[in-house]
């Protein structure tokens, strides 16, 4: 039998206002299981606390009652000291008559008796209460970051120089990411390679950190602080621990007629290829699609040429088996595909780019060595016109293109012009914009110089057509809608800047860890304000434009916080479970598997288990078992049992049934 | 009518051959079909060993509405409970001595006879693990609709029969069916259009009846928890006997609740019910809403589809979609 | 005997005994904020906390009615904002099933019903609440559902 | 006109043409589009907007109406899904409405055409006119 103390709290005037708390603690000194019942100004105070754990130790109680405000406020504070003076926490429960009842009531008879019947609830409650231990589970002091573009590098790197290891898994030859493509930055115009490089040659010999490149992440097992997960590494026919990067091999290589992806498939490269000069880490890698050697067996060059003997033609795709405690998601962003957009003639022009392309058009390690020259003829361009939104903000209903806003295309897009204009200020650039978007520390004042510095023609309309003309000029047609007239313009280019989208690894990748995505498939946060950079699923966080359209230096901040929250958790040598979780009675579990199919966290597994049966047989039945640290409690499997084999603790049936009684007497 | 009972005689005569065949094969050990009893109406279900028996006592006519699956569920517990009863034994025995032979684990197979309507109950059965598949063996019988004992007349059920196709069979007597459109929910509806006072009063006259034997719940192919609530102490539920008014509808909606998305609609739960209260309504109207609300789902018919009550859409419709929907009857409501 | 002292009972200005479960992380929390704003409603309404929506077993609310409850209500977060992602999409099939099964046995609507609201809809709640106790004293005690006995033993 | 018909009048135009001008967010796409943008005194962006604000008695004036070949590219490329012909077809329709049974006849046809006048604007004249 419980020995259940209650104590009734004033709160000043709070309570004691409306609720005559004397009468509470009188009523509830009657109930069964109650053995000292009492009331005090202020229980939150530290005298209001002595006089808890005073009345614990005097009258031995098992269970404790608390009359008082919302559990959300001081449940913790009486819980600790339900602890301190030697009883279970959980045996300890809040009768909510601040919040509930003194303050949504002013008449004293009527919330007296609803203090009554509240406490009376919380006391069937504690009677039936069980203690709880919260179990633990140990953390493995090794983190995972997904994708290795600044996002991946950043977080890499501060987790590694907090000293614990980390490992990039990158599905490219090397990391670098989408940053290594661009030319310079905005608004400082420093050049991106200049900036990046270094902090990719620190990852490459951080003694922490461990770069997996040309691989992928294939299965997430597991739980915060303790996934194992599954890494496939794709054969690149080139022994990474013998190859110098010398660079040979990409020299004599016969085969050039590869599309060269780093650069926009603008240009070519080798079938035996390294992405390009800072590469990291700097190892050649055979495309199997061209690689003659291993496509019909002839060939071999660069085995020949190879000094370092690192050649292999016969590697195969490996697994390897890795347990992290955190996971970072930086698979990064890619511009949309414009070949739908028959209006901008994408695909019927190759002086039609991307700004992507435009980047690498620019560079001067770009197909054209940084000298601005249009894709078709390689002449200089005399007239270059600038698209804005070119599927982004579109409708939702709109087939083709997003409904959010990219954010960096403006800012992007004002830095072409005035690199354009600065190296050749005989080019005229035109940009067609909706809204100019440049919230950001130095952004519109930028953009002010592209047009009052270099003379850039912003105009407020869209273009509707561009046309191909037999003199190789493109003719824009499109609206000004401050002059109210439709213009047309010869440009010699047209740069279209295309929306960003969520890059497409991540939704399967999403599946593996159970972290939610919204519609757009980017990652969403726990919370949109105050857990930015964490996922709802523990132990998974977000770095980078996975999370939403970013600029880099959003990024990089985004990309540190990430790591500082992976850092918070890996410190810890243990993680305490919410012992509020799941639990399921074996002999009653019929193993139907619904309560699997609720469970949002796949935390309900199922074995087969022996039992002993009548007359010394064996009886193997199906059982479920709850993983206690996966569990969250949220009860979806309690309902869907229905032998109430599952039940959850804490908040079990028996004593939700019976606050339900003791409301309802 | 008349042929109708002949061709039943045929298929009696085939069955009984292939029980028997197969039982001399050794394909299976045991049989679970029906026992004839005193008067032709009285078939019990019954579990058969040899050909005999079969010859002499086996039946399949009319009157043998009595849906199988469900016993297939203690049938196969009992099979693997011998093999692993060896297994650990065997175990044990290494345990002591590495060297020690193992004893081979007992082989045994049940041989059952599903009409179309019964495949549903086990294939439901098979999707939610009850039921360990290797181990039986099953028979789809063809099945003209069953009589009900107390109107000497095709029974309700049948009158309405939702499938004469068979779900899941190793072996097929006779041509398979296929699924009909049924007019099962006509009674529903002709009880969602009352006013809310004769559906209370109908309910109390039907429930009020329940004599709480748990006939229902026993007969139920849903219904196989290894521990049912309403037994249960430690539930905080448990009720023996209804001890008011209240109790009876109370068991019966949780009962209802309990197999809501995964009752086939067999409709043993009305067959067996003492008292002739209409059990089956109170699931039917559970499976109407399922297929108004949330899209057609016939419980039993695959291993694949999730079930209703396990899965969710972001635009399911809002609970008190039930109070608005039915606009003539206006009392209390939003 | 009994119906005679309810009806006296009801002509005396009835009390509707009214349970309200709240999940813990948008409507507790909701509840809380409308006390903090000092919003008023009937003190009938005694609320149960538990984790999520989709933790309220149908078997609660007969209870709620079985023991003399005159109306049962259930908030949780709305659709789509649940704490633990997918509990209230859940909730709604469940209710929505229970609710229409209630109603197709005769027992009087609006003597059920489900809200959602959030930590920031304090306003919303007292107002809900106010609403939903107003039904419930319109619809009288509850006649159909009870357990005499538990009446005239009290 | 008076308000209160502007307003019935505006209500006409979106029922029959389905459009919310509201989702327009001014990009101007259907003007950079607009094949007869020349020959139009009100341009695809401004019906919508004209409409939205209920400035619309002149447009149901206006010879725009008819020099919109309805060639649909407006709304082929409205990113927004406006769909701004509809729109202008709406209008027009008003206009027919109000102008009672007298259409345009077949016969009537060769009279108005002359040379440059493209055969497109000549279909679509009729798909107009027999409404």
């Amino acid at each position: 039998m419980q020995r259940i103390g209650v104590f009734v709290c004033h709160c000043g005037t709070n309570i004691a206002g409306t609720v005559d708390v004397k009468a509470v603690a009188e009523a509830l000194g009657k109930e069964n299981g109650v053995v000292y019942s009492t009331d005090y100004t202020y229980m939150c105070s530290a005298s209001g606390q002595q006089l808890i754990s005073e009345a614990i130790k005097e009258k031995n109680l098992t269970g404790v009652v608390v009359c008082s405000c919302s559990p959300r406020m001081h449940e913790n504070t009486f819980r600790k000291c339900a602890e301190r003076s030697g009883i279970n926490p959980y045996m300890l429960e809040i009768a909510n008559i601040r919040e509930q009842d003194s303050w949504i009531c002013k008449d004293m008879p009527t919330a007296t008796a609803k203090a009554v019947a509240l406490g009376k609830a919380a006391v069937a409650k504690v009677t039936l209460n069980a203690p709880l231990t919260a179990g633990e589970t140990p953390v493995t002091k090794r983190a995972l970051v997904i994708g290795g573009g600044i996002a991946g590098i950043q977080t890499a790197l501060d987790i590694a120089e907090a000293g614990f290891p980390v490992d990039i898994v990158e599905t490219k030859p090397t990391i670098g990411g989408k940053m290594a493509q661009l030319d310079k930055t905005f608004p400082t115009l420093d050049c991106a390679a200049c900036i990046l490089t270094p902090r990719m040659v620190e990852c490459g010999q951080h003694e922490n950190i461990r770069i997996l490149s040309y691989s992928e992440v294939t299965q997430v097992k597991g739980f915060v602080g303790n996934f194992t997960v599954t890494i496939k590494r794709k054969a690149r026919y080139v022994d990474e621990t013998k190859c110098t990067g010398c660079g040979e091999c990409t020299e004599k290589c016969p085969q050039k007629k590869v599309p060269n992806e780093f650069n926009m498939n603008l240009d070519n490269r080798h079938a035996i290829y390294i992405p390009f000069a800072q590469a990291v880490p700097k190892v050649a890698t055979i495309d199997p699609d061209y690689c003659m050697k291993l496509k019909d067996g002839k060939c071999g060059v660069c085995s020949i040429v190879c000094q370092a003997k690192a050649i292999d033609y016969t590697a195969k795709d490996t697994f390897i088996e890795e347990k992290y405690g955190a996971v970072v998601v930086a698979t990064g962003y890619n511009p949309i595909d414009l070949s739908k957009y028959n209006e901008f003639a994408y695909a019927e022009s190759r002086d039609v780019v991307s700004s992507l392309e435009f980047e690498r058009l620019m560079n001067a390690a770009g197909p054209t060595g940084g000298t601005l020259l249009r894709p078709s003829d390689g002449k200089h361009p005399k007239t270059i016109v600038f698209v804005q939104c070119v599927g982004s903000r579109c409708s939702a209903d709109a087939e083709k293109g997003h409904e959010y806003c990219s954010k960096i295309c403006c800012m992007y897009t004002a830095k072409h012009a005035i690199l354009t204009r600065d190296h050749y200020p005989d080019t005229e650039c035109y940009v067609f914009y909706i809204d100019v978007r440049t919230p950001g520390k130095n952004f519109d004042e930028f953009y002010r110089r592209a047009v009052e510095q270099y003379g850039v023609h912003y105009i407020k309309g869209m273009v509707g057509k561009v046309t191909p003309q037999a003199d190789g000029t493109l003719d824009v047609q499109g609206s000004d809608l401050i002059m109210d007239k439709q213009v047309h313009i010869k440009a010699d280019m047209v740069v279209l800047a295309a929306s960003i989208e969520a890059d497409k690894t991540a939704r399967p990748l999403a599946t593996m860890l159970t972290a939610s995505m919204d519609t757009n498939d980017f990652f969403t946060e726990a919370h949109p304000k105050l857990r930015p950079v964490e996922s709802p699923t523990a132990g998974v966080y977000l770095s980078g434009c996975c999370q939403g359209p970013k600029d880099i230096p959003d990024t990089v901040a985004q990309a540190s916080a990430a790591a500082s929250k992976v850092i918070g958790l890996l410190v810890k040598d243990k993680l305490k479970n919410n012992p509020c979780v799941a639990e399921s009675n074996e002999d009653m579990c019929n193993g139907c598997s619904q309560c699997e199919n609720v469970c949002p966290y796949g935390a309900i597994t199922y074995i087969q288990k022996d039992f002993r049966g009548p007359n010394r047989t064996t009886v193997t039945r199906r059982v479920a078992q709850v993983n206690p640290a996966v569990c969250q409690g949220c009860g979806a499997c309690t309902v869907t049992c229905p032998s109430g084999a599952m039940d959850l603790k804490g908040f079990t049936n028996k004593e939700i049934m019976a606050e339900v009684d003791a409301i309802c007497r | 009518m008349q042929d109708d009972k002949l061709s039943t005689a045929a298929v009696r005569d085939t069955l009984v051959s292939r029980a028997s065949a197969l039982l001399k094969e050794g394909k299976v050990q045991i049989v679970l079909g029906w026992r004839k009893g005193l008067f032709d109406y009285d078939v019990t279900p019954s579990l058969f060993t040899t050909a005999e028996d079969i010859e002499r006592n086996f039946v399949y006519n009319e009157w043998c509405g009595a849906n199988l699956s469900k016993y297939l569920v203690k049938e196969t517990r009992r099979i693997e409970t011998a093999k692993d009863t060896v297994r650990t034994n065997n175990k044990m025995a290494k345990a002591k001595n590495p060297d020690a032979a193992d004893a081979p684990e007992p082989q045994t197979k049940i041989l059952v006879f599903l009409k179309p309507c019964d495949t549903y109950s086990f294939t439901e059965l098979l999707k939610e693990h009850r039921i360990s598949r290797d181990d039986v063996y099953a028979v789809g019988v063809p099945c003209d609709g069953m009589k009900d004992p107390e109107k000497k007349d095709i029974s309700e059920r049948c009158t309405v029969c939702k499938s004469k196709k068979h779900v899941t069979y190793d072996e097929l007597v006779g041509e398979d069916g296929a699924v009909q459109d049924s007019k099962r929910f006509d009674m529903v509806e002709k009880l969602e259009a009352m006013p809310a006072e004769e559906r209370f009063a109908f309910w109390q006259g039907e429930l009020s009846r329940c004599i709480r034997c748990n006939a229902c719940r026993d007969i139920c192919p849903a219904c196989t928890c290894e521990h049912c609530i309403f037994d249960n102490p430690n539930s905080g539920a448990s009720q023996k006997v209804a001890a008011d008014d209240f109790e009876e509808s109370m068991y019966h909606i949780i009962r209802a609740w309990h197999v809501a998305g995964r009752c086939t609609d067999c409709g043993e739960c009305s067959r067996v019910c003492p008292q002739n209260i209409p059990l089956h309504l109170l699931n039917r109207k559970f499976i109407k809403d399922i297929n108004e609300l949330y899209g057609p789902y016939t419980a039993g018919s695959d291993m694949e589809t999730k079930p209703p009550m396990l899965t969710w859409t972001k635009d399911d419709a809002e609970p008190n979609v039930v109070y608005t929907r039915d606009k003539a009857d206006t009392q209390g409501g939003r | 005997m009994p119906v005679t002292e309810k009806n006296t009972e009801t002509s005396t200005g009835f009390k509707p005994k009214i349970v309200a479960f709240c999940c813990n992380w948008c409507s507790y929390a909701g509840a809380d904020l409308a006390g903090n704003n000092r919003l008023e409603y009937p003190a009938d309404v005694k609320i149960i906390r538990i984790p999520c929506s989709c933790r309220l077993n149908p078997l609660f609310i007969l209870r709620a009615f079985q023991r003399g409850a005159d109306g049962v209500i259930l908030c949780g977060c709305h659709p789509g904002d649940c704490h633990y992602t997918s509990g209230n999409y859940f909730t709604r099939r469940r209710m929505t099933l229970l609710f229409s099964m209630l109603n197709f046995m005769g027992i009087e609507k609006g003597r059920t019903r489900v809200e959602w609201v959030s930590a920031a809809e304090g306003a919303k709640f007292a107002k809900t609440m106010r609403d939903f106790v107003e039904t419930v004293t319109k619809l009288g005690e509850n006649k159909r559902l009870e357990d005499l006995r538990c009446k005239t033993t009290n | 006109m008076l308000e209160s018909e502007l307003a019935k009048i505006k209500d006409e135009i979106l029922s029959v043409s389905g459009v919310n001008p509201r989702k327009c967010m001014c990009c101007g796409k259907c003007s950079g589009t607009c094949p007869s943008y020349d020959a139009m005194e009100y341009h695809p962006h401004e019906f919508v907007h004209m409409v939205e604000t209920g400035d619309i008695e002149p447009l149901l004036t206006t010879k725009s109406l008819y020099t919109c070949l309805s060639c649909f590219a407006c709304i082929e490329r409205c990113p927004r899904q406006v769909e701004p012909a509809k729109l202008v077809e709406a209008v027009r329709m008003v206009v027919e409405r109000q102008r009672g049974p007298q259409h345009l006849e077949a016969e009537n046809v060769p009279g108005l055409i002359d040379g440059d006048m493209p055969q497109q604007a000549v279909v679509s004249a009729f798909r107009k006119y027999r409404k």
